[in-house]
């Protein structure tokens, strides 16, 4: 069993970094997206850092949704979904495990090159920590509660509102706890009742949403 | 030369740091381009040389299989 | 010039070409940059405003001309490899494409690190600075499409398009300092420009834009050499040039 | 010896009653081979044998046991080759069935390039699939059959695309399969040119 | 020829429709993003002013961006790509049409709905009407410099990614000049350069881009 | 009286020769088979007959003309149907076809529904083509030879998916074709069923 979902995450990473550049393209894009912001606002480095939480959270998000739309499709239209279903992996694992590996290539090389925001958008120190906690406790949420999304959508025209009306009242709020989390840090104030929140929030997601994505994989199939 | 001494050269008028910074991350960068290249080129005579063995393999395979469908 | 070029199109002699060109390129572009970095580091009087942080400019100058230089050179080769369907041009874009990208970086390093004791930052959203670094993106967006091909004759033709396209862009970007720096803050570069430089300033700088030059150009030929042998990998001569090559090594 | 039985299966399609009251059994040694006019559901009957589809009514059973109940088991013995090729373009042939076979469960040593070998692909398995031929992604597809030792072959229209010579190969493959105690059930609408004896169950086309 | 374009046209919309889902995403993902800022950076309504125009922009070519990547991508999996080649209808003609279908689906819904926006904002009449100008302007231009972008990477991997370090640089200095188009604006001073400029970018993509299109199309198409 | 000849033709894929040297000439009337096992280049010689793909070198004219220098004319007498159906599975089958007739420019008045049920899909025009059987997909997207009269038809393995009964229908509607001194280039694994006298071309796979 192990060895199986070792496999699947290698053939999701295999996938990933095809070319050798594509590990150097999610960092161009962040700069890209990051540095729309000071062009499109006006280079005040006060504006600046009063606008960064909010403008990272965007290009994680953005990031993040660009490379969701993909994650079941090429697998449905070509066929491997039916070989994953009729393997002896339960799919509600095959589901985690393919969240994982959409974190580990899409987010995860954002959150490693965090620290040139610092620099980037004139945070302080505190702030930036802040936000690292945010975002990484609320990027796998994100993963998460995109994958059932996606997996409604995928294959068929029915679940598309859905997917919208299903992501937005959970990214909002979300959205609200992180930043706030931030502005709390600029302030010196204490910011884990966010933190908490976002984390109570990621477990029960880490609970149910693999079993409601599985379960619609299985229906889109049908 | 400008400078009485080398020390005086390596300070650059207080300014050493920006300067030898500047010229060495672009020696480095021009330096690192050239190993790229040289690999790369490198790259490029392996995998031909290991195309023309993957070349003789595959003809031996396909002899061996017409010698197979003539027995 | 068409007559001209068209033999070179057969990639057999493009190659035979630059083999015997790359000998001259290389030792000039030593002999003449390391000549004008030695004599604008030690020799060139230092600035009356900036002392001797301005002899950054040896390297920032040229990195940065040749930056936008050698773009057009890219997008040269990509319009003949377009419009008359000439394999080795699409070559030349990708071969081209990391040298340029590498001179941006320069550019914008040294200009970096120019700023931060001149202006006292190391980075802001200026109109120069953001158009450099969009420079960048330019290169590695062509870079990375070409990459992105299993069919490097695919690859070729798509980075080709991008090069072109991307050159619309290089007008904009140099125009819109203008407007950009009207409307926002003052310009901050002007600050420095004198209208005329002292000869014995200006000597060193041309002999290293020319050095510069020479070495983009010697390693680009490289670089499309190496091209030429992986995108014809079954063709005879290649293969010969690669034992040869292979021997000479080792 | 194992054996798919199946009773009173009945699948219904928007509304389309495609067939019902389906009672069968393949036994270890069988070939099925389920015909029928296009759209007559053939493909959807197959779904529903491997639990990818659900009925509107009755049972799939292997070993007297509902697949519902005994889906690890039953995955393990089971190979479905669908419409479908599950050959990603962007993987060698290679890798792709390197990544199935590691799924499945199956040893490491399975040696995949001299399968591919056998199936006339040498030189091509580095490639990446999309470049492949129509034929060559359906070798790549049916090399499963070659990898994984399953009792129940489950094809839809396996014939497609393959040339006289690959078909040819597949067919022997089948007799062996056969021989050796394993189910086969598959549509095709081209003849079979097996030796061996061949049950066919016949769908028809309902509107 | 008249009616062989008007099929297309229909076609396109036919399809956009179909898919509602689709349709609404980028416009979830546009009040998404502008409904960040309200939140991240504070409710003063004279920041909000300030950076109104610049997060409108970058909202709608992170949106349009969004909803571009799959304007060919379901065209050149079943084939249909093929056959608009082998029409006698020319193809950069089609790309035309499908530029405009998709301007009609997915960029006009945002235009429609940015009065709300420019309240939510607190932007002046004359920055709204300033904006709405350089969007009208600007967003056919997106579309059609973004159609090439895709073209190029129809079929590739992890499309994505690549797409938006393609096409973000293309796209700063419109961006450039559009904010400062509102900028002006917002200071009473004239814009008519700014738009100009904009409209003469649109004038030379209309011209040229679809060319590239075309034959980036064929090029993919191997 | 029109004509489809080829001069010199070669076509190389990632440096692999599949074919050089190509020439023949396809005539009114006449049926040309290509035939040659998985991955020999049929596939790759019809898409540069149809002018989607370049040859490395040499031409392929129609009438004495290069297609490239006769789009216009060249397309409005090819129907070429593909491995890929050019059917969307959002849109229905009659709306597929309506598309495809308005964008080929025929007049108004085809009437896509008497084709659609001459091939058998009575009853199934407006459900999503995705929610076709593999066969009726494919009906759908031969349905183009019902539709617009053209004289050159390139079918990429025709045949494929279909049940003998469309394959009747569509070898006599080939034969029909062919008697109306129409042109047809195709390729196919399985044998042709056609009174009709059948050039062959054999292509062979190289390594
Ligand atoms: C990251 C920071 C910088 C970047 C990206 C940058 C970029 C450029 C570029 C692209 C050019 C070529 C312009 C053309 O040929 O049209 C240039 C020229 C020049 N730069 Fe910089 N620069 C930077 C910082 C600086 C600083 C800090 C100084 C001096 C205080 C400076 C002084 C100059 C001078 C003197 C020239 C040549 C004369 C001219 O064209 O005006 N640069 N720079
Ligand atoms: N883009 C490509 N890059 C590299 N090789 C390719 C590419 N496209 C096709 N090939 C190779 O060209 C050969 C011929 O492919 P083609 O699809 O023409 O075969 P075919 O004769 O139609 O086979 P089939 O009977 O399986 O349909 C194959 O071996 C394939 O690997
Ligand atoms: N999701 C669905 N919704 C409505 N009808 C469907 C759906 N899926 C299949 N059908 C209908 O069910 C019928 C059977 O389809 P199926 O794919 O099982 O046919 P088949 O026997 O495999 O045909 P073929 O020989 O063409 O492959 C078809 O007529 C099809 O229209
Ligand atoms: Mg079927
Ligand atoms: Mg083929």
């Amino acid at each position: 069993m192990k060895a199986a979902l070792g496999a699947l995450l290698g053939r999701e990473l295999a996938l990933a970094f095809r070319q050798k550049g594509e590990l150097l393209q999610p960092l161009v894009f962040f700069i890209l997206v990051i540095s729309l912001f000071p062009l499109g606002v006006g280079p005040g480095p006060q504006t600046l850092q009063k606008i960064g939480p909010g403008v990272i959270w965007v290009a994680v998000l953005l990031a993040s949704l660009l490379g969701m739309e993909r994650l079941f499709r090429d697998d449905f239209n070509d066929g491997w979904l039916e070989q994953m279903s009729l393997s002896a992996v339960p799919l509600t694992l095959v589901v985690l495990i393919k969240v994982m590996a959409h974190w580990l290539t899409c987010v995860l090389p954002l959150l490693l090159i965090s620290p040139l925001l610092a620099l980037f958008l004139h945070l302080t120190a505190d702030m930036y920590k802040a936000l690292l906690m945010t975002l990484i406790l609320g990027t796998p949420l994100l993963s998460l509660v995109g994958a059932t999304g996606v997996a409604l959508t995928t294959g068929l025209q029915r679940g598309g509102v859905l997917l919208s009306l299903l992501l937005l009242p959970l990214f909002i709020p979300l959205l609200i706890f992180a930043t706030s989390a931030v502005d709390a840090a600029a302030l010196q104030l204490s910011y884990n009742g966010q933190l908490a929140i976002i984390a109570a929030l990621l477990l029960l997601a880490l609970a149910l949403t693999p079993f409601a994505t599985a379960y619609a994989l299985r229906v889109v199939q049908g | 030369m400008q400078f009485e001494s080398w020390s005086e050269f390596w300070a650059m008028g207080g300014y050493g740091f920006f300067v030898w910074l500047a010229f060495g991350v672009s020696l480095l960068a021009l330096i690192g381009l050239i190993l790229q290249s040289r690999l790369a080129r490198k790259q490029v005579l392996r995998t031909i040389l290991q195309e023309q063995q993957r070349q003789k393999r595959i003809q031996a395979s396909r002899s061996k299989q017409v010698k197979g469908n003539k027995a | 010039m068409w007559k001209w070029l068209h033999p070179y199109a057969k990639s057999e002699k493009a190659f035979e070409l630059c083999a015997r060109l790359l000998p001259w390129l290389s030792i000039s572009a030593i002999v003449i940059l390391a000549t004008g970095t030695l004599w604008g580091l030690m020799f060139a009087p230092a600035d009356y405003q900036q002392g001797d942080s301005f002899r950054i400019i040896y390297i920032h100058v040229p990195s940065a001309i040749l930056s936008m230089g050698v773009y057009s050179a890219m997008a040269v080769a990509a319009l003949v490899g377009l419009v008359w369907q000439l394999r080795t041009a699409t070559m030349a874009v990708a071969a081209i494409a990391p040298v340029g990208a590498v001179l941006t970086f320069i550019a914008l390093f040294t200009g970096a690190a120019w700023g931060k004791p001149m202006w006292g930052t190391w980075w802001v959203w200026d109109a120069r600075l953001t158009s450099e670094l969009i420079l960048l993106f330019l290169y590695l967006g062509v870079m990375a499409l070409y990459q992105s091909f299993d069919d490097k004759q695919q690859g070729g033709k798509a980075a080709g398009v991008m090069a072109l396209v991307g050159v619309v862009n290089l007008p904009i970007i140099h125009f819109s300092v203008e407007w950009w720096n009207t409307l926002h803050q003052g310009a901050t570069i002007t600050k420095f420009g004198k209208p005329s430089i002292a000869p014995e300033m200006l000597w060193p700088l041309l002999l290293c834009i020319l050095g510069l030059a020479l070495a983009s150009a010697a390693l680009s030929v490289y670089r499309f050499q190496s091209e030429l042998m992986r995108r014809e990998i079954h063709r005879p001569w290649v293969q010969a040039q690669a034992r040869k090559e292979h021997s000479d090594a080792v | 010896m194992s054996c798919l039985s199946v009773n009173n299966l009945s699948c219904v399609k928007r509304d389309r009653v495609l067939f019902e009251g389906l009672d069968f059994t393949v036994q270890s040694g069988q070939l099925l081979h389920i015909q029928g006019p296009n759209g007559a559901g053939k493909t959807s009957l197959l779904r529903i044998l491997v639990g990818l589809a659900e009925s509107e009514s009755g049972q799939v059973l292997w070993d007297q046991q509902r697949i519902q109940d005994v889906t690890q088991d039953f995955a393990g013995q089971l190979i479905y080759c669908g419409h479908k090729y599950a050959v990603n373009h962007h993987l060698s042939g290679a890798e792709n069935l390197k990544y199935w076979c590691r799924m499945q469960g199956l040893a490491e040593d399975v040696d995949i390039f001299a399968v591919l070998d056998e199936l006339g692909l040498v030189g091509l398995e580095t490639l990446p699939a999309g470049q492949l031929s129509a034929g060559q992604q359906r070798r790549i597809a049916l090399a499963r059959l070659w990898l994984k030792p399953a009792s129940l072959w489950v094809l839809d229209e396996p014939f497609t695309a393959l040339d006289s010579s690959a078909i040819r190969l597949l067919s022997e493959k089948m007799e062996q399969h056969l021989k050796n105690e394993g189910l086969i059930i598959l549509t095709s609408h081209q003849p079979l040119a097996l030796s061996h004896p061949v049950r066919t169950l016949q769908l028809e086309y309902r509107l």
